[in-house]
């Protein structure tokens, strides 16, 4: 477009440079990234269902896994959305003091979800190695800490990064963004949660 | 809609601007500037130089892999041949079609051409999220390099590019081979996600002021197409290949039948990938094939709507014919039949597109410049192809021709029909474009012909070998079963398909130096990466354009308005309304890092380790924490210039 | 720019070539390691538990390949040493995965046993195993304790879970015996 | 014995002339096939026409090319009637396509249910299972002393409809012999069968069809059809012991056989060789091919199988047998003389 001739312009100077939800491309990049995650543990749970139509009794050979910590773990997440739904508030309001004590607040959720994950795991009632069904519920264990492992760090990166002189408007929709991955992560874990206590007991 | 009548834009009436000065370019060059050196290479973020790094990366592939080919040929040209022996042969076979699937065609055709050309044609002056974009090129060449050594190390792959259990599982496959195909599964799918973020963003939210979704090139409806379909299949074979991974290294079931493990549920993982897959390395070649025959019928394509909806539904109806790679495992005969129908359907959307050429074919004023000759050969080869895939469609034809040299013939005649014959044509008609000169001709006809010639006889022999009940992946076979002379011709197709290949090469390095200077729009074609100078700057576009229809050049008003008010001090962007492409917000494009470098160093560790040993993950995933924080962490500099700049929407 | 990608290459071939890899060849045809040697073996001392006698340390270059490895694990099962030994658990025969060798846990000793058999129960088995496949099953049953290098070791098999993966298996230090053989 | 034996070289004989025609196209020797056969043609014509069609219209469009003119040419202005014209064109063609394309769903449909759907009143049931790297045959019977095992050769009855029960111990295998039917795979922790039945007597050949490894090239077999009597000759014969050897060359070749490393994974019925790691022996020389079909059933190769099979099958399972001269020669001539 380089006609060395004058020419009507769009100005566009006026358009702002920070904006939340849909109308920010990162906000488009989380989205796309839960939806490569999300189909992939989507697939763990089909070879759940998968490996349940090959044997009649099941689980196979093991008790299921114990209903304790899981479900306190479940609760913890869901309470966990709380401060999550608060950071986008404050982040939306450009509050730093808000983002930074709920930052602080979701990261200490975190905290406690991933202690409860650890004792689930100890409460599995199998080795992955035990057969199909052990080292599949196993991997969808695994799978949904690492996002669990992910987003804690992320919170807590924010949570730092939110302390020092270092917060502009991009920052704000970054706190907002990971609030968003965090219902992604609460949502994801209770469905898990469901697979793998609910189904190794109901189907 | 033209621009002028939708409102934002309606502010943009008398102030007209003087053409772009001296200074004003200047101050774009400082803002866009690539670090350049040894150095300098690991830190660059432009959309041009990481598109040309894959570019050339899948190539060098292409021709590796092309190499074990015709040494696969020389073992088959006899019966009874020693030549290579089951071992090799087993490894060659194996690693040929894991580099073409992964190394070659999914990098070049999705990735390479997309992160070169969307930005361009989307009229913004870099990709979204370049720094993953540069991530994603490391991550892959160290996948490559992995794999590659791997074979140097004779712990090629050699399972065949689908490994089915129980073969490659830890009893059938003693040592490292199996993993190293596992792993660089990880790697290259990790890549191939990582751009179809990037381009899905690009597309959505990147387009210049007044390209709304119906206003935009088929290649980009291709590109955008096939981030989702990425998005969606690459997790499967990821997690698929995990599995098997897990069951090597650390002792799972999930594929073990005597402990509730199965050995089908990998075949419909790997093909649920495997078969959009297909789709994923054809639908580049039809864009770039819509592309080729626009510019060259000099018309704007007949049937607009008709190629998108048909993109779209491939996209679609590509994910629910897996099943029928797995015919002769016995599955129910009323499901065979389901997927018969829609194996049949897919035939639909692709004649539809055939016959669209066509139209515009004749509807056009055809000028046969060079590139279309790989048109007419994509037209002839994928017809083959397509029409031997009706036969396979069928349940019981394809129950005596599974798993023959006649499937082998068929695939590469649709995936060298439908991805390498565009290839060649798409390098032809946009190596002006990123190299500034044009290629010569009468090397290329050598190589089309060359090519052409040498792969029928390869492939199309390959037919009468499966009906003649030759199988896939023998590393040899029976005097008695009078298959030499058939064989014997295909290997010298084989090495006519080689010569053909170094003739290009030849032609590209002649090229560089004596081909004839391109200009900015050697085409006269319509979209936008025809309005930069070539090879393009890294600010792209000294003005930002707007558009006015679906071939940006060609439907431009006589003042078709450029964009102002988008900083050229510092990388802005603009960022534009998904459906209607209206201006919304800007945003600042990430600066040169070495930091994705970093990362993929780290998390190439992290997957190499876990080849080895499960627990290294401990002590591995460290340094991939540390390098992502690193990649994060904002520049103090560059905060304080946000925030006394920065407009918050209300 | 190509230059930089060449630098890559090298780098990284360097890199992988530090593992060094004849663990992944597939020798179908070949002398078996130190075929020459192996006559000259002496079975240690008849009554277990005796010092041994120094036999010189044999190199089983079987060792080093994964493939002959497997291939020793296969004919573990199909020469039914499972029925004494079971997985290396022992039964009527010595567990094979513990840090006990009643005749010596080198290479040699072990070849020897399987050879030319030992008392109380083992038979010898020289003309019937060829010695080639004899090396190889030294090579797994040394596996069974941990001894060779993970990369080298079977993973799991395509049965019931019975023991952990050879891979798997921590290593064991092997000591003489002590005492007498548990078994009888 | 000898008379079946007789029978089958002369069918061989016959055969002869197509003796390499594995094809499935051009030698049907069953109705499925010959089914399969037909589509396949029907198929190919359509498929035929269509291309000539599409490419034709193609080159149509480039005939009224011009390659020479230098400069690109202006952009054409839209032309409705020419727009009009191709809509026309392209919807007719689409419709033609899809019609074709419920002809194909239709005839494989039919087809298919005509191959599976083979009825069978008391059929001949075969046990086929895949090894690594060749096939052991089972022909079962209530009474456990008369169910015959064999490898790698199938005698059949012409006109009988055959079931074959397919398992595999080890990895994927696929059973496929072209004249016959469409290919099987037999997959670990699966069972499945498949009915199927020769009219023409002959020696068909098959193979696995499915990558198993390094001799997957080697993992063939045959399918012998002969008549019901020749079939239940063959069958009580291999329902024998293996013959107690006489001379003392045959008496020596079997202690051979019983000292070294074959008794450690063959079975011959009769002696104490019960392993059943390899292929059962007890008739191996009534089989026309050694070595799952890689190599014939003559003195040589048979020696040269057992000293080396390595050369001859590079990976194979079976070991080298270096033995004395004189131990072979035995050895081979005892193998031979189990008919």
């Amino acid at each position: 477009m380089e006609r060395l001739s004058e020419r009507p312009a769009l100005d566009v100077s006026a358009l702002p440079t920070v904006v939340f939800g849909p109308r920010n491309p990162v906000w488009l990049g989380t989205i796309l990234f839960m939806l490569i995650e999300g189909s992939m543990i989507a697939m763990v749970w089909a070879c759940y269902f998968y490996y349940r139509t090959r044997t009649s009794d099941w689980p196979p050979g093991v008790l299921p896994p114990n209903l304790t910590w899981g479900v306190a773990n479940g609760i913890v997440f869901i309470l966990s959305l709380g401060p999550a739904w608060w950071i986008r508030r404050k982040a939306r309001a450009g509050d730093l003091l808000g983002c930074r004590i709920w930052l602080s607040v979701l990261a200490l959720f975190g905290l406690v979800n991933i202690i409860l994950r650890g004792f689930e795991f100890a409460n599995l009632n199998c080795r992955w190695s035990a057969n199909a069904y052990a080292s599949t519920i196993w991997v969808l264990m695994g799978v949904h800490s690492g996002h669990l492992l992910t987003d804690f760090i992320e919170t807590v990166v924010l949570a730092a990064l939110a302390f020092t002189d270092r917060v502009d408007g991009t920052r704000f929709t970054d706190f907002d963004e990971n609030s968003m991955y965090w219902y992604f992560v609460v949502g994801i874990a209770l469905v898990t949660n469901f697979v793998v206590y609910g189904a190794s007991r109901l189907f | 809609m033209t621009p002028s009548s939708n409102p934002k834009m309606a502010v943009a009436e008398p102030p007209v601007v003087p053409p772009p000065t001296a200074d004003r370019q200047l101050r774009l060059q400082r803002a866009w500037k690539e670090p350049t050196g040894f150095f300098g290479w690991f830190t660059k973020v432009h959309h041009t130089s990481i598109g040309t790094r894959f570019l050339v990366t899948a190539f060098i592939f292409f021709v590796l892999g092309g190499l074990l080919a015709m040494l696969m040929r020389l073992q088959l040209a006899r019966p009874e041949n020693r030549f290579l022996g089951p071992d090799k042969y087993n490894q060659f076979f194996t690693m040929h079609g894991s580099t073409m699937i992964f190394l070659f065609a999914v990098p070049l055709m999705f990735q390479g051409l997309g992160i070169y050309l969307v930005p361009l044609i989307v009229g913004t002056r870099n990709i979204a999220f370049p720094r993953l974009a540069a991530f994603s090129y490391y991550i892959y060449l160290f996948g490559c390099v992995f794999f590659w050594v791997g074979l140097l190390l004779n712990t090629g792959a050699d399972r065949g590019w689908f490994a089915y259990v129980t073969l490659s599982g830890p009893d059938f496959s003693p040592g490292k081979r199996v993993d190293f195909w596992a792993q660089m599964i990880t790697f290259t799918e990790t890549s191939a996600l990582a751009t179809a973020v990037c381009l899905a963003a690009t597309i959505l939210k990147h387009r210049a002021p007044g390209m709304s979704l119906n206003r935009m090139p088929m290649i980009l409806w291709e590109k955008l197409v096939l981030s989702f379909m990425v998005i969606f299949a690459m997790p499967a074979v990821m997690l698929s290949s995990s599995m098997l991974l897990l069951d090597r290294t650390v002792g799972t079931q999930f594929f073990n039948p005597a402990e509730g493990g199965d050995v089908l549920l990998y075949q419909h993982l790997f093909w649920f990938f495997g078969h959009p897959d297909v789709y994923i390395i054809f639908l580049p070649g039809t864009a770039i094939i819509t592309t080729l025959v626009t510019c060259f019928t000099r018309r704007h394509i007949f049937g607009y709507l008709a190629l998108v909806v048909s993109t779209i539904s491939i996209g679609f109806i590509g994910f629910g014919v897996w099943v029928h790679h797995m015919f002769a495992t016995g599955l129910p005969q009323m499901g065979e039949s389901f997927f018969t129908a829609a194996t049949l359907m897919i035939v639909i959307p692709t004649a539809v597109q055939f016959f669209c050429w066509i139209a515009t074919i004749w509807e056009g004023r055809l000028q046969f410049k060079f590139p279309m000759w790989w048109v007419a050969g994509f037209f002839f080869v994928f017809m083959i192809g397509g029409l031997s895939g009706l036969m396979l469609a069928s349940v019981p034809v394809d129950t005596q021709v599974h798993d023959t040299f006649f499937v082998v013939a068929h695939f590469h005649y649709v995936l060298i029909g439908g991805a390498v014959f565009p290839m060649f044509g798409a390098l032809y008609f946009w190596i002006p474009k990123m190299m500034g000169r044009m290629m010569n001709e009468k090397l290329g006809y050598w190589n089309f012909w060359l090519f052409f010639i040498g792969f029928n006889m390869t492939f199309f022999t390959m037919h009468f070998l499966g009906l003649r009940g030759m199988t896939r992946r023998v590393y040899t076979y029976l005097p008695e079963m009078n298959w030499g002379w058939l064989n014997f011709v295909a290997t010298i197709g084989a090495f006519l398909m080689g010569a053909g290949v170094l003739v290009f090469i030849i032609n590209f390095f002649w090229s560089r130096v004596h081909g004839r200077i391109a200009g900015t729009d050697p085409w006269k074609a319509g979209s936008l990466e025809w309005a930069v100078p070539s090879p393009p700057p890294h600010y792209n576009f000294a003005e930002l354009p707007t558009v006015n229809g679906r071939e940006a050049l060609w439907d431009a008003e006589p003042n078709q308005p450029i964009v102002t008010g988008v900083r050229d001090d510092i990388r802005e962007v603009l960022i534009t309304d998904s459906l209607d492409g209206d201006p919304d917000s800007k945003m600042d494009s990430p600066e040169p890092s070495a930091w994705p470098f970093w990362a993929a160093i780290a998390i190439t560790g992290l997957f190499v380790g876990s080849v080895f040993s499960a627990k290294s993950v401990e002590y591995t995933s460290i340094p991939v924490i540390i390098t992502l924080i690193g990649w994060y962490w904002p520049k103090w500099r560059e905060t304080q210039q946000r925030k006394a700049t920065e407009v918050w929407s209300d | 720019m190509r230059i930089d990608r060449l630098a890559f290459l090298l780098v990284g071939t360097a890199l992988l070539l530090l593992i060094a890899c004849q663990r992944e060849d597939r020798r179908f045809r070949e002398a078996p390691p130190s075929s020459g040697v192996v006559n000259t073996i002496q079975v240690s001392e008849l009554h277990p538990g005796g010092q041994q006698i120094a036999t010189p340390p044999v190199p089983n270059s079987y060792e080093e390949s994964a493939y002959a490895v497997s291939e020793g694990k296969r004919l573990f099962s199909q020469f039914n040493c499972v029925g004494c030994h079971s997985n290396g658990g022992g039964g009527i025969g010595p567990p094979l995965m513990d840090n006990q060798w009643i005749y010596g846990g080198e290479p040699a000793n072990i070849f020897a046993s399987i050879m030319e058999g030992r008392p109380n129960g083992m038979p010898s088995w020289r003309g019937r195993i060829p010695e080639d496949q004899g090396w190889e099953l030294v090579a797994y049953v040394r596996s069974l304790s941990g001894q060779l290098a993970k990369d080298v070791a079977p993973g799991r098999s395509d049965h019931m879970s019975g023991k952990k993966p050879e891979a798997n298996t921590p290593r064991e230090t092997p000591t003489g015996v002590t005492g007498a053989p548990t078994h009888q | 014995m000898k008379l079946s034996r007789a029978a089958a070289y002369a069918t061989l004989l016959l055969l002869a002339g197509c003796q390499s025609n594995h094809s499935m196209l051009w030698s049907s020797a069953s109705k499925q096939a010959s089914d399969i056969e037909w589509l396949y043609w029907f198929i190919f014509w359509i498929c035929l026409v269509v291309f000539v069609l599409v490419i034709a219209f193609f080159a149509g469009g480039l005939a009224k090319s011009n390659v020479d003119e230098e400069e690109m040419a202006p952009i054409l202005e839209s032309n409705e009637p020419g727009d009009r014209r191709a809509k026309v064109g392209v919807s007719i063609a689409l419709g033609i396509t899809v019609v074709t394309l419920f002809v194909v769903l239709a005839l494989s449909i039919v087809t298919g249910k005509t191959t599976e759907g083979l009825t069978s009143k008391n059929p001949i049931t075969i046990e086929v299972t895949g090894h690594q790297w060749w096939w052991e045959l089972r022909y079962p019977n209530p009474q456990a002393d008369l169910t015959v095992l064999s490898a790698n050769e199938i005698h059949i009855p012409v006109g009988k409809p055959i079931v074959v029960l397919t398992a595999s111990r080890d990895v994927i295998h696929s059973f496929w012999a072209p004249n016959i039917d469409g290919k099987r795979d037999l997959l670990p922790g699966y069972q499945s069968a498949f009915t199927f039945q020769i009219d023409k007597p002959g020696i068909y050949h098959g193979q696995c069809a499915e990558f198993c490894g390094e001799q997957h090239a080697h993992m063939g077999f045959e399918i012998v059809a002969q008549t019901m009597d020749e079939f239940q000759h063959w069958l009580n014969q291999q329902r024998k012991p293996a013959v107690e050897p006489q001379d003392a060359k045959l008496v020596h070749g079997r202690d051979v056989f019983l000292t070294h490393a074959c008794v450690l994974c063959h079975t011959i019925r009769g002696t104490d060789a019960g392993s059943k790691v390899g292929p059962d022996l007890t008739h191996m020389g009534s089989r026309r091919l050694l070595a799952a079909t890689a190599i014939s059933n003559a003195p040589g190769s048979l020696a040269g199988w057992i000293t080396d099979p390595q050369r001859i099958k590079p990976g194979v399972r079976m070991p080298a047998n270096p033995l004395a001269p004189a131990d072979l020669d035995a050895l081979v001539t005892y193998l031979r003389s189990l008919q």
